[in-house]
């Protein structure tokens, strides 16, 4: 339900590696996109810089109109409330039950001392077995989230951007460590609240079909640039081999 | 491979020592003079040393065997000990935790805020004992309270350096995490800074708790007695062997105390 | 009094003792000399450079000096044979006597102001030491010769050790009797001085003053040749003023000028050993 | 959601509280009667607190304004101490370092070794600083060699302790990454361990060299001299301004040491 | 160049998870095997089992005919020596150089202090480059390692692999994070040496794609058993698909 849009985005890294370079597009409340790019293209970066996770060297990113850009720490808070984001590396809190962690989700709605097991509202942790159902995982919620494997912590961290009731999803690599079926169940999961609720989800993919299949607009990276923002069915493979050609080397690396 | 890609490759292959900064050069100069004039001052030798082990026997037998005569009060001092030193150091714990999290960079963005938040901690360090318990005698009076406060402070000088140090050192990884559902900062360092350090903070805290029994000087001063106490003046009036047995029940707590310590750690490491 | 002019009529200066160079191949190279906290003595040097020369020349040895903050130290040291001459306060020397018998007291420093004290604040009730009974006294640290032994001497002898609380506060004592945390204060009559110069000569008053305390002796192992001590008693009896004005500060002390070396024996540290022995310490 | 759904989701939901094992409770019961013992004891009131306030005005003016006259000689004690303590704190760290991978599970698989490290660990703490500068005062005599042994026991009682805590938190992959490549157990020390605890390390050690420049006791002890000493000498002579000047002057290597500890820190984190 | 043989395996979690249950099956030097299995199926624990980083409940494990099962640390080394590992995690030593990293994978065969940087000597070094390039890395020797973007850090475990020179590789999802040229070309990296020198070689993966492209025999794990041993040409799209139906309940989590 909120719009994403960034402008001139840039960004150098303190270690001289500018990893984005003029990132121009709009993503309409919604939407569904998915973004492709070679490694190191900038995907995650550019997740990054939306929540203001990195701060842009130029250019500023808009969340439902709003500039996360320039904002303070706790005024960026409401934005991010609405914005459910799955990292690249999960994030689990691992000393933690996998359940404490869903709850979590709840940080930025409810009140902080709601969202401990010990403490939650009945209705909060029935929500976060829901959330952990909807993943597949709700016989697990007792465990410790360091004693999952691989897949199953990627399943949490998306159960706890579920919890959280985002309106804008940034996914990053949502499906990298899940099994062909459990991946699809995400994507479905993803892109039918897309069209139930209106929701708008902008997913890094590497798998080349799933993409295809699930995409309607395709937006893609290449050595920080934004190389691709078209349709899917307008999309010629040319263009998508393309993207994964070597960089040059001038631009891959950094200082 | 030819040559050519032999060429690139040693182009991008990092040399072997990064070149120290200058300011790690020259700081690296000044430690290794003072350590030379240190060594040089010391004196070192190695006939004394052969000679001195002789003499080591007579002392070490003054001590032995342990002298338990006065096992019953020296216990009770240890008990009396024991609670001054876990009221204060529950407290100082207490205290050090917010403190710590105001000096920290990860969880206190502005710097002037945490130059000061440690500059008054180490202040509260360097300020001798003595002079806190002058401080506190003349507060609150004589007795355990003055020794309480002062272990307050003594514990907020320890534990909050090393908890901030603990906490800087916690990935980013999951606070971002729980930052990006729009947590507060309480959140965060709830959610998941405090459950990242917590082993770390139990460590940190039965150390300064241990630190608290064996400081003799502290209830000295304020006239709350204690194990340190009579342990000071057992050496000072060289009654070894009652000194072993005191040190001996202080050890008896101090090995009980890691057990606690490293139980609590292994569950939530 | 000083009895120097014995030693003055053997020896009159230091070329003399140059001439008994025979006599001296059993003297150690280095003399190692250590000041113990001799606690109450406030006149005393922080530094021993000057010292240092004085003795040095005087003596034609090497000495190295060391402060030491504790009388256990000192004691073990010389028991141990690390040490060779101390000057140390009454009550360390009777530790160290007891540690290991063989020490002697060569000489003493004599000061005219050198006894305990009993204070209290001047608005309170008590007029003598007996009104104290029931009551609490601050003192110093156990062992302290004018702040610990001194004054239980004089609450034994007046049959009040039993009835009075006596707390030993180390360097707390007087914030402690300051702010009305004990009754009274028994200590040195320098620390009379100091918190009278602190806070005005109607703030507080002696109920009772002790006889004088015993010597602060100079110590010598018995690991030193005979030879050796008996010069260095005279040295110490001949230079006098040269070595007091070397060891004291008189500077910042100079009220407390009047200082004297005397003979001293065994014998006159036997109150001390008394008073430790009525506290029930052993001294070993 | 229907019925037998809820009922499915509720039988997997985790409990409020795990009840805690029955150690733990006995254990919280025990230091909760301590805790309550010693506050009653503590005899807190506040109408003395009230009084005390006045008082100490008084007491904070003897140390106003500080007195810097003596600033040469107490600048060489300074100077002098902290040569000492930099030779004692730099053996002590690196014997520590190999003591404390001796008491880590994760680095020594055998539980005997690595309880009695850790208990002669403790035993260094616990027996007090003037036992152990009497031990090395008879070994090797009076001076600062002895001072600078003492330190390095404080420190290894100190460091072992806190290095050991750390490896133990250190995180498991990475070293599992290098035992699989067939690494020695040097090559995952060296290699994972020692890089991951490096920050921790750096901490801990130029905290036991505050410690060691702060510490009055140890130094006074063995006749080395030292700041320590004069600061003590300052305060019980009561020349609190004198004091004062001392603890500034304290304060700011302290500070200085905090500043390279947390440059250092910041490099590797 | 070494066989694998498990034999009658089972673990069991110290939470009383069941994670592989009487597992059996032998690889022979110069295979290519490719290991399936549901989120949660147990490849990792069977993985980490096989050079004993999760001691087996039951059952034993042989490389090269030598049980990894009851050996000492020491008596492993020879063993894991031969054996690369690619972690599901990757497992990077963060704040150490990306070159560093890939050093340390000589730590088996060369003395400890030869594979340091300031100190390795001049052909340790430069395999450790031509390792990194080999996946497309060399100009990123010099970075942290946890300033580099997921794929590229999972490249590192691979360089670091290759270091290794082993005999046997086992890796864990080596692709799951790498874009899909990268992951061809690690895939086919892989298989050149297996054909070339001889290596044997069990992947996890969870890209049916790449698995029937690249797989000649296929193992797959259900619920800790093991349900699939073929040849990828007599498999059929059923027992594929089963696979990953949902486990039971029972099966599926722990105490
Ligand atoms: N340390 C652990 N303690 C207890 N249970 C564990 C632990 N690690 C993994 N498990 C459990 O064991 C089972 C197998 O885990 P494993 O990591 O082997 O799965 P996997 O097949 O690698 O899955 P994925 O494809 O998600 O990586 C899972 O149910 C998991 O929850
Ligand atoms: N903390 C950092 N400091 C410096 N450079 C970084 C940092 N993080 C990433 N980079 C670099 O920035 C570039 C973009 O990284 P990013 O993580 O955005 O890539 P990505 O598109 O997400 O790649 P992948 O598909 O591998 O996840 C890469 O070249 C990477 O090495
Ligand atoms: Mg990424
Ligand atoms: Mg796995």
């Amino acid at each position: 339900m909120r719009s994403l849009q960034v402008k001139n985005l840039s960004k150098v890294y303190p270690n001289g590696n500018q990893a984005l370079n003029n990132i121009n597009f709009t993503v309409n409340p919604g939407e569904a996109v998915i973004l492709l790019g070679h490694n190191g293209s900038g995907k995650s970066t550019l997740f990054r810089s939306m929540i203001n996770f990195e701060t842009p060297t130029t250019g500023e990113v808009l969340i439902g109109g709003q500039s996360t850009t320039s904002l303070s720490r706790r005024q960026l808070r409401p934005i991010r409330q609405k914005v459910g984001m799955v990292f690249q590396n999960f994030n689990l809190v691992h000393n933690l039950s996998v359940f404490q962690n869903v709850l979590f989700g709840a940080l930025g709605t409810s009140k902080t001392i709601q969202t401990f097991n010990w403490i939650a509202p009945k209705e909060l942790r029935f929500k976060a077995m829901e959330a952990l159902d909807r993943v597949g995982l709700s016989e697990f919620a007792k465990r410790r989230a360091d004693e999952l494997s691989g897949g199953q912590q990627q399943r949490v961290a998306i159960a706890r951007m579920l919890m959280q009731d985002p309106e804008l999803v940034l996914a990053d690599e949502p499906i990298a460590s899940l099994d062909p079926k459990a991946g699809r169940e995400v994507m479905d999961l993803l892109w039918d609240i897309v069209h139930e609720r209106g929701l708008t989800v902008v997913s890094i993919l590497h798998q080349m079909d799933i993409a295809k299949e699930y995409g309607e607009r395709i937006l893609a990276l290449k050595d920080g640039e934004l190389v691709i923002d078209q349709d899917i069915h307008t999309l010629n493979e040319r263009a998508l081999n393309d993207l994964y050609h070597q960089p040059t080397t001038k631009q891959r690396a950094g200082a | 491979m030819n040559n050519w890609n032999e060429q690139r490759l040693s182009d991008h292959m990092p040399k072997r020592m990064k070149r120290p900064p200058t300011g790690a050069w020259i700081l690296f100069i000044i430690a290794a003079g003072f350590m030379i004039s240190g060594l040089i001052n010391a004196n070192l030798s190695f006939t004394r040393l052969y000679e001195g082990l002789f003499n080591m026997g007579n002392f070490v037998a003054l001590a032995f065997p342990p002298d338990f005569a006065n096992l019953q009060s020296i216990f009770s001092a240890l008990v009396e000990t024991f609670e001054i030193a876990l009221v204060g150091t529950a407290f100082g714990v207490m205290l050090s935790l917010p403190i710590a999290l105001l000096a920290s960079s990860n969880t206190t963005p502005y710097a002037p805020v945490r130059t000061i938040t440690r500059s008054i901690v180490s202040a509260m360090r360097t300020i001798p004992d003595l002079i806190w318990a002058l401080i506190f005698v003349i507060a609150v009076g004589l007795g355990p309270l003055a020794g309480i406060l002062t272990i307050v402070v003594d514990t907020i000088g320890f534990c909050a350096r090393f908890f901030s140090e603990r906490i800087e050192e916690i990935k980013k990884g999951p606070s971002q995490a729980l930052q990006a559902t729009g947590a507060s900062n309480f959140g965060v360092i709830s959610g998941a800074i405090l459950p990242a350090g917590f082993p770390s903070f139990v460590g940190t805290s039965l150390f300064a708790f241990e630190k608290a029994i064996r400081s003799a000087v502290i209830l000295g001063l304020v006239g709350a007695g204690g194990i340190g106490v009579e342990l000071n003046t057992a050496m000072s009036l060289r009654m070894f062997d009652e000194a072993l047995m005191i040190i001996i029940l202080i050890l008896i707590v101090v090995l009980t105390v890691e057990q606690i310590s490293s139980r609590i750690r292994k569950k939530v490491i | 009094g000083s009895e120097a002019d014995e030693g003055s009529a053997i020896e009159q200066d230091a070329s003399a003792a140059a001439e008994t160079a025979d006599g001296q191949e059993d003297w150690p190279e280095t003399i190692r000399f250590a000041v113990t906290g001799i606690d109450g003595m406030e006149e005393l040097q922080r530094r021993y450079e000057e010292f240092q020369d004085v003795i040095e020349e005087h003596t034609g040895v090497d000495f190295e000096f060391f402060a030491l903050s504790n009388r256990t130290v000192a004691s073990t040291a010389m028991e141990a044979d690390q040490v060779d001459m101390v000057l140390s306060g009454p009550s360390e020397y009777a530790q160290t006597k007891g540690a290991a018998p063989g020490v002697e007291p060569l000489a003493a420093i004599e000061r005219d102001a050198y006894h305990s004290v009993f204070v209290v604040h001047e608005d309170s009730e008590f007029e003598e030491l007996e009104d104290l009974r029931g009551e609490s006294i601050a003192m110093k640290e156990a062992g302290s010769t004018s702040g610990h032994i001194g004054p239980s001497a004089i609450l034994i002898d007046e049959g009040l050790d039993d009835d009075i609380e006596v707390e030993l506060l180390g360097d707390a004592r007087i914030e402690a009797f300051k702010s009305g945390e004990t009754t009274a204060l028994a200590d040195g009559v320098r620390a009379y001085d100091r918190i009278v110069e602190e806070d005005g000569e109607d703030a507080y008053r002696i109920i009772h003053e002790g006889p004088p305390l015993p010597q602060d002796p100079f110590v010598a192992s018995p690991e030193l040749p005979e030879s050796f001590k008996e010069t260095f008693t005279e040295i110490l009896h001949e230079h006098e003023d040269e070595i007091l004005d070397a060891i004291l500060d008189h500077e910042e002390n100079d009220k407390y000028d009047g200082a004297k070396i005397v003979d001293i024996e065994d014998e006159d540290y036997d109150l001390m050993r008394e008073t430790y022995d009525t506290l029930g310490i052993e001294l070993q």
